[in-house]
């Protein structure tokens, strides 16, 4: 198996790497993507401080993946379905989840799955590789109903050896789906470097194994994921069937804020790392094209700040859920026993309340 | 139109109606296509409905049971095929992390309506793994319907039932009574109620309780009873989940007694929450401390001992007679 | 030499401490290397033990169970952590139908000593599928043990017995009091037994059996009732299969009376075969139907709301008052 | 990915393709293969007979499987570990069981897994895919206790788009695992084909996803088989980790007793593989190299015809085990429930026995 190296249009520093497509020459798009990666970037750290201070639960940082999750979001049509793993939320955002909704996901709310504008979205699956099969059964769906959709979803490096993973790749393959598989691999899984994980050259080629194809993305360089993920919702639009990206990134934060990563890896290699950082880059690239100026940047924070802080003021406010809403949502129609709970619920949590006394019919 | 059918014609002449009447109905799983099922489950349908409509599927449950869920979000109900219960595990995850949780996740924004059927239990000499009885851990799961027929008219009933639920449901098909009766039933796409028990034989002396193939014990021990003047009521829980409490507690303050019959180990089985369930809420009605008549908290045996293991008539027999004795 | 260590140093005290006696113990699982488990409930025991014995592996749990199996196969004693038991289920079918049959399929030729380690239940604000009790499902299956620890001194003495045990058992920790009570523990290798219950607390009036974290709670509502003058007896089942029926038989035959309190949803929960069982064999002893406070039959909610989910200690003081005001 | 013709050494008529390894102009180990083989579809014979005739459970043949399964076995050393599927009898019997005890196995008895002669090697394994995690924790064990042994386990073609399979390969990839997994390619999952699995170009390719070597050999030569397994025998010895092969094979028969495949696949199909049959491959080869000629065959068809009566004779006169034996071997000790439950079964079994007697304490 010859390796190539991973599809990339800006090196490093934002400078072409080859020459870029024609659309680069237009700001439009590139203009569009950096927002949303400031914006995405703006959520985390505000999420992140929210955690720290008690006011958010365990929190998935998205922080190295903005060059991933931006491109595919805006390539995306409102008809495809996104499946998302747990570290989307840039991607789901600009899909139209509200953020104020994202983080009453993180906060331990229900409601920040069930948003209208969330359409026909899956939420986050926490279960590893396990929403690489949702991705395949919408496909199915689509492809049952001829409809012109695709399924996109994204899995970890780590997800890649789960077994339901290649299961996924083998039954689109078979059945060629359209669906988008996307390996944002950021090299490690919680403290297991990608290395650990599979022996395979590259993850990409795990799509040998299920005869698609399968290529590595500089997962940094958005303009390189904006023509992968186009050509392979193209292929999926087009009837061809699958594609498997792998998008080579670097999680630049812990794991989850539950999580320490300086017990598991080094400091030369987090700072290499951040010598990659799509924002910077994209943001290079944007000032070489003369697209960009620090008054637009400052202008830029500004307005993403203050677009968190309000979505942050009102997730803050939001009033708890009732406590029916722990039974009402289970079933269509809730059952004799768990109406009979609900109350035993409701009764226990006011003052003084006790619901044993009627239970023994 | 009327059919004599037995309980597996009686499931694929339900899949066939239902077919016919919707179109969002599809069915997926190993060797449903060509061969119709290895029980023949889904015989002609292949060429009845078409390849979009019945697909067959690589060998992975995981993956069917998680196309399914991706399928039904989408609002097609597809039914799938765990060619035997003892292959449903590698299943388990997507039921229990997604299946049973998509509509409370999403708070009713995506829903699940999905069916899994799977031949279950054992008495047919089957290799090791094709005689399990599980149906207690699906049972335990928040989020998902459990259902058991135990005859052609209830399995063609309930199946109907079953897929047109908006919520997961599994079916369980008990395969040793797969042909053992025939039955006149009506191909007319009624229904029958999914969480009701049905009271196949009414009596006054003492409650069983079972289901899937050991109704066909129990009523054969009921019978024999009845010669020796116990009358025994027979209910058939049908729905192992959610429970129909209310029928049984009845029939125990009725009865005062209550002999409980399952295949499954008895160790966590489905008959354990039934005993408990009487007897807290009907405790002063009971007149004699409520007995179970299981499997043995072992693995199924190979089947040359089999039959050792599967409770039969004469266990019934035996546990009511110590039941009514009981003073 | 003496420790004053929490649930989960415990766990890791035994850990060392077989490891450093038994060569044949080795630990794999997602983690528990570098890192020393998302818990550290390994810290630093790769540094000691090595790469050979301390196996970070891919992310796949049906791999972790299935490898572990190989290795038991060979007389390995591996200890496989599962990061959280809601991560459990891609591994069922290798623990099902592999782990817990091995023994019996080969009339002992070959056997499967390994341990299993979850994190389990909630309590601590975790992500979803953080925070499952279900325990139920093993204890369904036959040729497996199921045990959890609800103090340091039993995680200790509790793990080495699982260790050394020769058939496969599941060890369920009980992470909301992983740090909350520490106690001074001796490492001195010394095996607590699997198979019987924990008297905690003698009393006279009213059985309260639990496990895991909810013995916290069943403590404290135990010493709340002591105020008003009622006397519980707490036992800590501890082994959740098998049961030690026996203990819990001779305190309710005393008290006449019973609460069973545990975190996973109510039907088919274990309490529901604890229920069963003491009606069942202990019908004219029982004074007041028994009560089983539980989780309710829905999925454990997201975090905000969990608190309501799991069952207090208030909650427990008020189902003992209702069974001891019962005649 | 550029696919190769499987590896191949005599063509369907037992004519060389290819010059033979040195080996082959001696008859040893050939004669000794063939003799398996026979043996082999001689117990199937007998096997299939004793089930029509309800002497036997459900018994899956082997037929067309003979061409692997002997040269592993051959190949494997004793203190190697044979971990298989449920269609590995012949290399079973080659190992050491019984011939009696493989009847027993499939006449529903657990004595056919218990036997000394077994060794360490696996049971069969019923759920499918199942057992390559086995064989990597197998191998694990020889590796973590530097001993120069390997494990050698076999799946079907459909059992490799399971996922454990897949999970199977990658840990022995990047543990570097002395295994062998060998895809017994029969073309057929019971009704489905291999077509219908993946769209992967050849099984073997499934290897790639893994990082090890995979090779798609001709099932149906023994002489390539032997070539093949050795060299992935020696490499595991070695300490130079996994191989896959994948040997292209035709299931001759139903795909279980309890099957009728002529419902699903052609004659002329099924025609067509009996030209390839393996046994008369070789046995053409083995007259062209004058090491056979029809009164030698005569004798061995006589031998081992005789060899599986006399077994299927011992296997119907054993006595069936004990009622005590479903409870005996659950656990080293049995817990108290166990052993009154065992009293129970014992009392039912009797003439007139009832437990229920006796229950409430
Ligand atoms: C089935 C399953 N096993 C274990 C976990 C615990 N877990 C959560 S994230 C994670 C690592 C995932 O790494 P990777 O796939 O690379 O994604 P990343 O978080 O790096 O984006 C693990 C082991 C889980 N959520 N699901
Ligand atoms: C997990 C699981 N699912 C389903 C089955 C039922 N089943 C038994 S054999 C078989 C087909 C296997 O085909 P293949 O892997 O090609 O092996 P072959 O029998 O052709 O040798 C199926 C679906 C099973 N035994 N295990
Ligand atoms: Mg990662
Ligand atoms: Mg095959």
């Amino acid at each position: 198996m010859k390796t190539l190296p991973p599809i990339q249009y800006l090196d490093q520093e934002g400078q072409p790497s080859q020459p870029c497509p024609e659309w680069c020459n237009k700001p439009d798009w590139l203009l569009r993507c950096y927002h949303y990666m400031v914006l995405a970037r703006q959520f985390d750290t505000k999420a992140i401080a929210l955690q720290r201070t008690g006011q958010l639960g365990t929190y998935a940082s998205l922080l190295g993946s903005e060059g991933i999750d931006v491109p595919v979001a805006l390539s995306m049509k409102p008809s495809d379905v996104l499946v998302p793993y747990y570290r989307n939320h840039a991607c789901q955002i600009i899909r139209g989840m509200p953020l104020e909704e994202a983080f009453l996901y993180w906060g331990g709310d229900e409601r920040g799955n069930s948003s209208d504008q969330m359409g026909e979205d899956f939420p986050n699956a926490v279960p590893i590789a396990t929403q690489s099969l949702h991705a395949c059964g919408v496909a199915s769906a689509f492809k049952i109903r001829n409809q012109k959709r695709a399924a996109v979803t994204f899995i970890g490096d780590g997800g890649t050896s789960k077994g339901d993973f290649m299961e996924a790749l083998n039954v689109a393959g078979v059945w060629q789906l359209p669906v988008v598989f996307i390996i944002n691999n950021n090299q490690w899984a919680i403290s297991i470097p990608r290395q650990i994980q599979s022996a395979v050259a590259q993850l990409a080629d795990k799509a040998v194994a299920a005869g698609i194809p399968g290529i590595q993305v500089d997962g940094n360089d958005p303009i390189a994921m904006h023509e992968a993920i186009n050509n392979a919702l193209n292929r999926a639009h087009e009837g061809k069937g699958a594609t498997l990206i792998e998008a080579i990134s670097y999680r630049l934060g812990d794991h989850t804020t539950a999580d320490d990563a300086t017990r598991y890896r080094s400091n030369d290699e987090l700072k290499a790392a951040w010598e990659r950082d799509p924002i910077k880059r994209l943001r290079n690239f944007l000032a070489l094209q003369n697209f960009w100026d620090e008054s637009k940047e400052q202008a830029l924070l500004q307005e993403t700040h203050q677009l968190v802080q309000e979505a942050a003021n009102k997730y803050i406010e939001i009033s708890p859920q009732k406590i029916d809403s722990i039974f009402d949502y289970l079933y269509a129609e809730p059952n004799n026993q768990l109406i009979e709970q609900k109350d035993w619920a409701i009764v226990k949590a006011m003052q003084g309340g006790s619901h044993y006394e009627g239970e023994s019919s | 139109m009327k059919h004599n059918v037995c309980l597996l014609e009686a499931v694929n002449l339900a899949l066939a109606s239902e077919m016919r009447k919707d179109k969002e109905v599809v069915i997926l799983g190993e060797d449903v296509g060509v061969n119709g099922g290895v029980f023949r489950a889904t015989a002609n349908l292949r060429d009845e409905f078409g390849l979009k409509r019945v697909m067959d599927t690589p060998l992975a449950e995981t993956m069917i049971a998680g196309v399914s869920i991706g399928m039904a979000s989408q609002g097609l109900k597809p039914i799938a095929e765990i060619q035997f219960m003892g292959f449903i595990f590698p299943a388990l995850e997507q039921i229990i992390c997604h299946a049973a949780r998509l509509r409370n996740r999403t708070r009713g924004r995506l829903s699940c309506p999905l069916v899994i059927r799977a031949p279950f239990g054992g008495g047919i000499h089957a290799p090791e793994h094709h005689s399990e009885s599980t149906e207690a851990l699906l049972a335990h799961i928040p989020g998902l319907k459990v259902v058991v027929p135990s005859s052609p008219a209830r399995a063609y009933g309930l199946l109907l039932a079953a897929i047109r639920d908006p919520d997961p449901v599994i079916f369980l098909e008990p395969k040793r009574i797969y042909r053992s009766q025939q039955q006149e039933i009506e191909d007319n796409a009624n229904a029958l109620p999914i969480g009701s028990c049905f009271t196949l034989r009414e009596g006054s002396d003492i409650t069983l309780v079972s289901w899937g193939a050991m109704i066909t014990e129990t009523l054969s021990a009921a019978e024999a009873l009845a010669d020796e003047g116990v009358n025994c009521e027979v209910i058939d829980v049908a729905t192992i989940s959610p429970l129909d409490v209310e029928t049984i507690l009845i029939s125990v303050r009725k009865t005062g007694r209550l002999v409980i019959i399952h295949e499954a180990p008895r160790t966590g089985g489905v008959g354990a929450d039934i005993s408990a369930i009487v007897a807290e809420q009907a405790l002063l009605d009971l007149q004699a401390p409520v007995v179970r008549v299981t499997g043995y908290d072992t693995v199924m045996p190979y089947f040359r001992l089999e039959k050792h293991y599967l409770p039969n008539s004469q266990d019934i027999i035996d546990a009511v007679k110590q039941t009514v004795e009981f003073v």
